[in-house]
């Protein structure tokens, strides 16, 4: 029942050539600690599914940087030119989903549905490969789940249970990804005695979170 | 007043009091600072907030509050945060009144290109596939040529960010809107005149009678 | 922008024969005061999309005893033996939905999805007229999306914009339902000012809800 | 011990540390009761709560705070409240360990029968076909017969609620887990022989060796 554990014992569980979803837009709500630990453990060949790859230097983009990142599925690789020359030398692939495809992807792979049917990307390069469903005479995507081994989650304050909320737009991707993986790892910015956070403000709930990183080692 | 200040004051116009709004990154963010004050609108980032402002000052930034660009923000009083898939829930369930976005090529039938250039800039969709194809109503604030090369086409050259019909176009020389059958062109920029316009765009413009110059608050 | 109305005047806004759906769930999170003034205005051959129809002289189950309501989409009737009764007598129409994917088909409709494949009905009763999808080798039916006229919102707190929060059990299928009508009308137990309900603990956001029910006439 | 009891007792067993588990209405409910307070074990109600708890005294209810059936409970100190799209993501996403259902028939497929009988009692099905389509463990708790019939048949006359094969049945007689090719007789309840189990039931039972009593704590 106890899932405290140390950001090295965290990350030490992470295997190379692991598939992990991890939270943040841009970096904002990105658990910078796991990313520096993975970064210190040297992981590599990771597919990483995320919204994007940040900036250099930043958040995932220090994954990348350290060059650990065999494949990412994101939404847009536009702010960190080094995921572009890596892909262009053909070191890392890069799948490109559309953003909110991308969310109801995650959520589908964590909520258990086959997947979704939606308008974006009807008749342009997203439809390749993809099956289509006409419904009423529209046609529509089927979206397929996504799923990780691990999740790696920031957020603002997590009570001794598990039990997890975020602050503002740090929220973004992370209680979606929550659902989706295998093992869930959260960091989060605080934490608080179990009864700190009302059953109402809960945005995940602690019996989707399998570990939660200490303050120190 | 330069051609990006022109633009974003015409699109301001097209805002109504009580409409949820979504910026591009790039030009459309600048439409933000010409609306009046006191015009009730609600502008949308799709990071996952609804009532983004401004940040009114350096050192009242949150390292949790930025847009989808990863800049600082503040929220206005009333404001709401939530995760990715309510954000495009928000966009593609129709909710969304307008999103401007920005644009490399629009043609003929109302296509909107804005994601990639194949074997030069492959940035990604983002949201932009997403917003293109869910939003009430979608305008594409641009400016009219790119180094002397008309954007706007007989056909897009460029992937299709939709194939969802565009609402309006605005540039620094025109108001287009398209329609079944080809572009409207509605109103011409302050002292331009139609041969101009004609110039500047590489696939015919419909006209109706007399074209007014483009009111600018 | 002014969105709060008296209960006789919100109920007035319903058409007869109107598509209704009701938060709740046996009773809990129900507008009462709305489903009472439907009552007293005689709304007649309503659909209603609800969880269930409660008990007997309870929420939803005081607009059957009224009998008011032609066709009910509902995950169970059991707990309501007078929409049986009337279920039998063929003078309501009775749609059973699994509870699971009537949130889905609701959420669906809210957020612009075409549909979503699910595992639940797959083989019984439930997949009578359904498409099918197969993913990965397994069956999923195609659940379509569900939307209404009007919704009915059952909420803890509102703000003067129409911010909402929910409390407890009483949230369940409201947040859902407010993002899938044309018009929605909150019944909220408190309204506080702007800025009292912080960014993080909004669950509908101020720019789904049409009106704001308030506490006199 | 009643039937009742005793089943409920032996399914508590199954409960192990950690555990999300939701109990369906009737029989199963009762399966709280029997459970250690020190066994961590998460209850789930599909109305949107996690860490429910029976109400400790009268008096203490909340209007906001029921059960799936509107039954008043209260909270463990860790709860979470959430909407029924989210609760029936842990449902279905495999996120809940165990379902206890009560059945009206379970055949030799492992199929149950639980959520009407044609012609006279169509209750509908609540949640229970997700929940035996998502549930990493599904348990029937059921009286072995009704009415003197036997309820494990050969094959389902009435509606089935999954095609998904349970993974345990506990009467009031015997502990059943289907497996691929039919039924295999597991346990028998204290001082109950071979041929009492066998005449309450419609199908061929596969019999291994020595068949034990039942553990009942």
């Amino acid at each position: 029942m106890r899932k405290t554990v140390g950001i090295e014992e965290a990350v030490a569980k992470i295997p190379d050539g692991a598939r992990l979803m991890i939270g943040g837009f841009m970096g904002v709500g990105t658990p910078m600690r796991l990313i520096d630990e993975i970064v210190r453990q040297q992981k590599t060949n990771l597919t990483v599914i995320a919204n994007d790859t940040a900036r250099p230097g930043v958040g995932i983009g220090k994954l990348i940087a350290a060059r650990l990142v065999r494949r990412v599925v994101v939404s847009h690789i536009g702010t960190n030119p080094e995921t572009q020359r890596q892909m262009i030398a053909g070191d890392i692939d890069v799948e490109l989903v559309p953003q909110g495809s991308l969310a109801e992807k995650i959520r589908a792979g964590g909520y258990g549905l086959g997947g979704v049917l939606t308008p974006t990307g009807v008749g342009t390069a997203v439809e390749q490969g993809k099956q289509t469903v006409t419904v009423g005479g529209k046609i529509f995507l089927v979206e397929l789940p996504v799923r990780a081994e691990f999740a790696l989650i920031n957020a603002r304050r997590a009570d001794h249970l598990g039990n997890l909320t975020y602050a503002l737009t740090a929220r973004n991707f992370n209680p979606l990804m929550a659902m989706a993986a295998d093992t869930v790892v959260a960091e989060p910015q605080e934490i608080v005695p179990v009864g700190a956070i009302a059953p109402d403000d809960v945005a995940t709930p602690s019996v989707l979170v399998d570990y939660l990183i200490t303050r120190k080692h | 007043m330069d051609d990006k200040t022109l633009i974003a004051r015409r699109v301001a116009l097209e805002l109504q009091p009580g409409y949820l709004v979504n910026l591009g990154i790039g030009l459309p963010t600048l439409v933000a600072s010409h609306v009046p004050p006191d015009a009730h609108i609600f502008f949308q980032s799709e990071n996952g907030i609804v009532g983004m402002q401004a940040v009114p000052e350096d050192g009242l930034e949150s390292e949790d509050l930025t847009d989808a660009a990863g800049r600082p923000i503040s929220a206005l009083p009333g404001a709401a945060t939530f995760d990715s898939a309510m954000s495009f829930g928000l966009i593609r369930g129709g909710h969304l009144d307008v999103t401007v976005l920005g644009g490399l090529q629009v043609d003929n039938d109302g296509h909107l290109a804005n994601w990639m250039v194949p074997g030069s800039l492959v940035p990604g969709m983002g949201g932009a596939m997403d917003l293109v194809s869910g939003a009430r109503r979608v305008i594409v604030a641009m400016t009219h040529t790119a180094k002397g090369e008309p954007k706007i086409v007989a056909k897009c050259a460029l992937p299709l960010t939709s194939i969802r019909r565009v609402d309006l176009i605005v540039t620094e020389l025109a108001v287009i809107e398209p329609i079944e059958g080809g572009l409207l062109l509605k109103e011409r920029a302050p002292g331009v005149d139609l041969a101009t316009i004609e110039a500047a765009t590489a696939t015919r413009l419909i006209i109706c009678g007399d074209v007014p110059e483009m009111p600018v608050r």
